[in-house]
């Protein structure tokens, strides 16, 4: 789906922006932590939009890239005592060499065979993080070290800080990411979504472009991986779970899957949704499956597709006021 | 040695009746059906309150069945038809949204105490089979998997419904093109596979114990299965369930340290090697 | 930003519900005491042992008409839903934002390497109602977080010598593959061989893939142990207690483990074949004395079904944190002073006399060997042994005291 | 004597026991116009498919500009100046034609694979794309969704494609097929009014076509080449006339 004009995107973008530190400032305690939840989720969601929505790819194994960049910067970082910068730079690195050697695998299989092999994969190195002692098996680890701000006079230890610096870091991921959507590559992943043979015909190696979107997607999955160690100072097999890849692909679809704000929004509905209906009843994960169901089954192209919609109404109805 | 190989069998046997489902409607629909486990799941639990009830593990069979063909038809009817214009993915996303639903309807229901689905007394106890002391009740299950095996294969091979679904799983729109109501025949194909899914479920119960999320672990087996043995054929998923049985129980005893990747291993290398699986169904998957 | 407060307000008109009852006394105004339950209420496998320990804490803290040393005490109950990193979070908000005097939680130990860290950091008081890793009150102790539920070495370092004296000369290990599993066969073992027994076979099936048992009883029964030790809990602990019967293992061997195999939210779905078990526990529903006799009364007749060991570890820490306020003199804004009341206390719970060991921060208490038998049609516990005062060795925490 | 644009020696194929392509050899010089005529089942798309690498040849060789291509895929040769239309429409329906237009030129030129550059402020491809959408008739409806395009419309920006990877060989798949007779007429002096830089191969059943665009034309039958030759040698061939044009006229 093309993206709608710039101008009106990054107004959207300031938008969402604006409310997430509005809600920061509004909100105590976990209200901050729940900021830090959405910008990583934002972001998770962001990289699996790029595959999802503009190359056409749906992998139900995302987590795993989420999960290996946060076991790598706790390897680097915990365990080797690298300084956390260079270990997080390095996690990203471990994330897009992970995508590569998947990638290289599945991008030659189309369909549901491709979602197939993204859960095998993702379940395999599930079942080898539950059983790996080294990095403390099903109970995880905890003392990942932290980015060191001090510098800037900011201190990741605080979880209210830590939610604005994740906010920030999403935000930078937005605009990367647009830019890339809007490039000849993002538009060449679009042509090959739409029409694969006739991309090739062109002569597209749709291989490789596939294979380096799979590999940006995990790299930013690894990114949000290493956030969501530093949140909590602690990783485990429940970061790479396929039911967390599963919330991730709802949130990518219910948000609209080509726009990277649309899933932004969709996440930060998602994370809310969810905090609420727990502290209503313990079977919230029944209110969050029928509301997930319906929004599939009514969503045409979810929240993004919605906004436009919106968007058309109002400009149709200015221009006929106009008109009149 | 020989306990292992039952055991093996019966693992596939249990997979068999669980994955032939869902096979076979990926094949004919081209669609997976993640909630297949919730409907192995409530099989289960309606098999574990009709015996509490009146105590016969028999009518728990029976009850078990019934409830997940029903449910299976409800959801086509009332979900899934309307999502096949739409294509794969809303389908499997609606089957995704669909498993919070049954896990906590079954928590809401029955509890978070795991149960045990108490087998009928004719069969409790072991019996001597090839000189080794081995559970009755679990030759009961390779038996009833060999004999729904059979049952269905002759069904697809020999009746003209079972033609009917082969030619639909070959070609759909050919088939539809025939004048022959493809729906309808997709609708019975979809509530029998729930139906051994829910049969899958009672049989499961007094081997795996019932609680509310047993269900997870079950459908990945269940996905494997389809993969390996090539989905929508019956033989596909017979030799799926076998292999998948045979290197579940053998490759936990003697590598444990690499049983849990093991599976998903071999999953990604068919995927690789043989996307079409080991025995696809028509001459062109 | 109240709606989040509204379960807390919740939860504390429930306990002033049940204060009617309570005693008329004069509160002053003053504010109550408030403490953090962080435990899995909605998912994973859990949620029953949450729910036992917060039913069993309200009938502890109900005899005291949750009042201690005059001022109230009120209960914030927080959802983990079975993810560490929801847990951390909720003991934030319950200590930054409710102010609470103390945490209480969590079940998993994924949950509590999340806690841990952070209750040591804020030096908030986290008292461990179930968790068993060594570590917590070993080498990687603090000064913060207490345990009033056991460690894993404490439940079976005696069970080793224990078998070896009773004749069990080969014994088979079956434990899930992760640190608890290791930590349990590790401290069976160890005391087990020095006492002259020989371990056959060490089998530790991969944890989370509820397959099947049958491959590693097949194994066991060609070892030809006398007994077998285990550590299961949950769904597990049901299925192998049930296969061991199938593959006719009973007739060849004696079933054993720690005792949560045969603990009694298993036993209804276990039916005879959990009869004539070995379990080695801190707590059995027939231990003989009158505070468990009247918990296991309350909390039958209210609950309709036998209080289980993680009940009783509830209804204990209860009446730990109760005896600990009053000892306190109802002050709990020095928190130093609030642990120190802690290691001063000594009460009765339902497992008999227990005390926090000021150099671990562990509890000390006594471990009971029992079997399981038939009683009329149902399955009972007989205790065979009881071990006082098992105190577990600082193993490297530097707590000192 | 230079190689020629496009040849085809000794191409073979079967599917199992049906020989689609058996032993074809053909050459089209630089700049010509040659056409392939056979009726249905002749084995013409087969042919064409093994040229465009759609499909790979059990024995024989393509040839690009005297390369040999016959290992290489449709992306391969498509990037060594290949270009294809397809019989049945394969556009990108979400684009617009001017957007379409580029993306083509942008994977056929490297430019795809920039990926800090904005797409769609590049005036020079965007200029581009409209010079090619008025070759093709398309001028008017740059903004146009390519998935809403009338059908003839459509066939249009289907050669349209082609051309914007600037190709030195075009092959065509009936690229009048479902075309009114003025709309094929517009097609026709569209093709003509390509330059002799591109090479064109055509399959066709309309005759007309073939005689006004054709230098040469390869009549195949049952997969074999029949006979070769000018138009006027193909109109006047009595072997021709019986096996294929005799069934038909008058």
């Amino acid at each position: 789906m093309t993206p709608p004009a710039s101008h009106s995107r990054h107004a959207v973008a300031l938008l969402l922006a604006v409310l997430a530190v509005g809600y920061w400032l509004a909100s105590g305690y976990y209200g901050k932590e729940l900021v830090a939840e959405t910008a990583i989720t934002a972001i998770l969601a962001m990289s699996l939009s790029l595959l999802v929505g503009q190359a056409g790819l749906v992998s139900l194994g995302h987590a795993a890239y989420f999960g290996i960049g946060a076991y790598a910067l706790a390897g680097f970082g915990q365990k080797l005592g690298w300084p956390p910068a260079l270990a997080m730079a390095a996690a990203v690195a471990v994330g897009a060499l992970l995508a590569l050697v998947v990638g290289w695998v599945a991008v030659r299989l189309a369909g549901v065979f491709f979602i197939m092999i993204t859960l095998a994969v993702g379940e395999m190195i599930h079942a080898w993080f539950l059983k790996d002692r080294s990095f403390g098996g099903v109970g995880g680890m905890s003392g990942v070290p932290r980015l060191d701000l001090s510098g800037i006079g900011v201190d990741l230890a605080d979880p209210a800080q830590f939610a604005l610096f994740a906010l920030a870091v999403a935000l930078l991921v937005y605009l990367l990411l647009d830019r890339l959507v809007l490039s000849p590559f993002g538009q060449t992943l679009r042509a090959i979504h739409q029409n694969e043979e006739r991309a090739r015909a062109l002569g597209c190696p749709v291989g490789r472009y596939k294979l380096a979107a799979f590999v940006v997607a995990g790299a930013v999955a690894a990114l949000a991986g290493t956030l969501a160690a530093q949140r909590s100072a602690f990783v485990s097999p429940e970061l790479m779970t396929w039911t967390l890849s599963g919330e991730i692909l709802i949130v990518v679809i219910v948000g609209g899957s080509g726009s990277l704000l649309g899933v932004s929004a969709a996440a930060a509905l998602w994370i809310g949704l969810r905090h609420q209906l727990s502290t209503m009843t313990d079977h919230w994960m029944l209110a969050m499956g029928v509301i997930f169901v319906v929004l599939v089954l009514v969503a045409g192209d979810g929240i993004d597709g919605a906004l436009r919609g919106l968007w058309r109404r109002i400009a149709a109805r200015r221009a006929a006021r106009r008109a009149a | 040695m020989i306990i292992q190989l039952l055991n093996g069998l019966q693992l596939a046997m249990l997979l068999f009746l669980l994955s032939v489902g869902l096979s076979v409607v990926f094949g004919l629909m081209r669609f997976v059906n993640l909630a297949h486990g919730t409907l192995f799941m409530l099989g289960a639990f309606v098999g574990l309150s009709t015996v509490e009830a009146t105590g016969s593990f028999w009518l728990a069979l029976a009850a078990g069945t019934l409830a997940a063909a029903v449910a299976g038809g409800l959801l086509y009817l009332g979900l899934l038809r309307r999502l096949q214009p739409a294509g794969p993915l809303k389908q499997v996303l609606v089957t995704f949204g669909l498993i919070f639903i049954g896990l906590e309807v079954a928590r809401l229901v029955w509890g978070d105490y795991a149960e045990r689905l108490p087998g009928p007394a004719s069969l409790a106890g072991a019996t001597e089979i090839f000189g080794v002391y081995y559970p009755t009740y679990r030759l009961f299950v390779i038996a009833l998997g060999l004999a729904v095996a059979a049952l269905l294969h002759f069904g697809l091979e020999r009746t003209r419904l079972g033609a009917v679904i082969r030619a639909g799983v070959d070609d759909r729109t050919m088939t539809a093109a025939l004048g022959i109501d493809i729906d309808r025949v997709f609708f019975a194909v979809f509530v029998v596979g729930c139906a051994l899914a829910g049969l899958a479920g009672v049989v499961a119960g007094p081997v795996l114990s019932v609680y509310a999320g047993m269900d997870m672990g079950v459908l990945i087996l269940a996905l494997v299965v389809v993969v390996i043995g090539g989905p929508g054929s019956l033989k596909g998923a017979f030799a799926g369930a076998l292999l998948v049985g045979m290197a579940e129980t053998f490759g936990q005893v003697w590598l444990p340290e690499v049983a849990g990747m093991l599976l998903y291993g071999l999953m990604a290398a068919v995927l690789v090697l043989r996307p079409q699986g080991l025995l696809p169904a028509g001459p062109r998957a | 930003m109240h709606k989040m407060r509204r379960a807390a307000v919740r939860a504390a008109i429930v306990g002033a519900a049940i204060l009617g009852a309570g005693v008329a006394g004069t509160a002053q105004a003053q504010a109550p005491v408030k403490i953090g339950l962080v435990l899995p209420y909605s998912a994973g496998p859990f949620v029953a042992i949450a729910n036992e320990i917060t039913d069993s804490m309200a009938l502890a803290l109900e005899e005291s008409g949750y009042m201690a040393a005059g001022r109230k005490i009120e209960i914030l109950r927080e959802d983990t839903t079975h993810k560490p990193d929801v847990a951390q979070a909720k003991a934030k908000k319950l200590v930054f934002e409710d102010k609470v005097d103390m945490l209480v939680g969590p079940v998993a130990s994924a949950e509590l390497t999340a806690l841990f860290d952070f209750a040591h950091q804020a030096k908030v008081p986290l008292i461990i109602p179930n968790a068993g890793d060594n570590e917590v009150t070993g080498e990687k102790c603090s000064p913060w977080v207490l345990r009033t539920s056991f460690s894993n070495d404490q439940i079976v370092r005696d069970m080793g010598r224990w078998m070896a004296g009773k004749g069990f000369k080969k014994v088979a290990l079956l434990a899930f593959d992760y640190k608890a599993g290791h930590q349990l066969m590790g401290g069976f073992k160890k005391p087990f061989t020095e006492a002259g027994g020989t371990i056959v076979t060490e089998q530790y099936p991969p944890f989370g893939r509820l397959s099947d048992f049958g491959p590693w009883l097949g194994k066991i029964r060609d070892a030809k142990p006398d007994a077998v030790f285990t550590f299961f809990a949950g769904p597990p602990a049901t299925l192998l207690v049930q296969q061991f019967k199938e593959f006719g293992l009973d007739r060849e061997m004696k079933l054993a483990g720690a005792g949560w195999l045969v603990s009694p939210l298993s036993l209804p779905s276990q039916g005879k074949a959990a009869a004539g078990v070995i379990g080695v526990l801190n707590y059995v529903p027939a231990i003989d004395n009158p505070v468990n006799k009247s918990y296991q009364e309350r909390f039958q007749a209210k609950f309709k079904r036998t209080g289980s060991e993680f009940g009783a570890q509830g209804y204990d820490t209860g009446k730990l944190i109760h005896a600990a306020l009053t000892q306190a003199g109802g002050k709990t804004d020095d928190k130093a002073a609030l642990v120190k009341a802690m290691h001063a206390v000594r009460i009765e719970g339902t497992r008999g006399p227990l005390r926090i060991d000021p150099r671990t921060n562990n509890v000390v208490q006594d471990i009971y060997v029992f079997e399981t038998e038939l009683q009329g049609d149902k399955v009972g516990y007989k205790v065979l042994d009881r071990i006082r005062d098992v105190q577990d060795p600082p193993n490297g925490c530097k707590l000192g005291g | 004597m230079t190689a020629p644009a496009l040849a085809a020696e000794g191409l073979q194929k079967s599917f199992g026991a049906l020989e689609a392509t058996r032993s074809v050899t053909l050459a089209v010089p630089a700049g010509g116009r040659h056409a392939i005529i056979g009726p249905n089942g002749a084995g013409k798309t087969t042919l064409f498919n093994l040229l465009s690498g759609a499909l790979m040849p059990d024995a024989g060789r393509v040839l690009l500009g005297g390369t040999d291509v016959t290992r290489d895929g449709p992306d391969g040769r498509a990037r060594r100046g290949l270009a294809r239309s397809f019989q049945r429409n394969s556009l990108f329906p979400e684009m617009t034609v001017a957007a379409a237009l580029m993306t083509a030129s942008a994977i056929a030129d490297g430019g795809a694979a920039a990926f800090w550059r904005r797409f769609d402020r590049d005036p020079a491809r965007a200029d581009a794309a409209a010079a090619i959408a008025a070759r093709v008739g398309l001028a008017d409806q740059l903004g146009a969704l390519s998935g809403n395009l009338a059908y003839g419309a459509q066939r249009q920006l289907e050669i349209g494609l082609a051309l914007a990877t600037r190709p030195s060989v075009l092959l065509l798949d009936e690229p009048t097929a479902g075309m009114s007779p003025e709309e094929t007429r517009a097609m026709l002096a569209l093709l003509a009014g390509l330059p002799r830089t591109i090479t064109i191969l055509v399959i066709e059943h309309d005759m007309d076509v073939v005689f006004d665009l054709a230098e040469r034309v390869t009549v195949l039958d049952y997969g074999a080449v029949l006979l070769e030759g000018t138009p006027a040698d193909i109109r006047t061939s009595d072997v021709v006339r019986r096996r294929y044009l005799g069934e038909r006229t008058q």
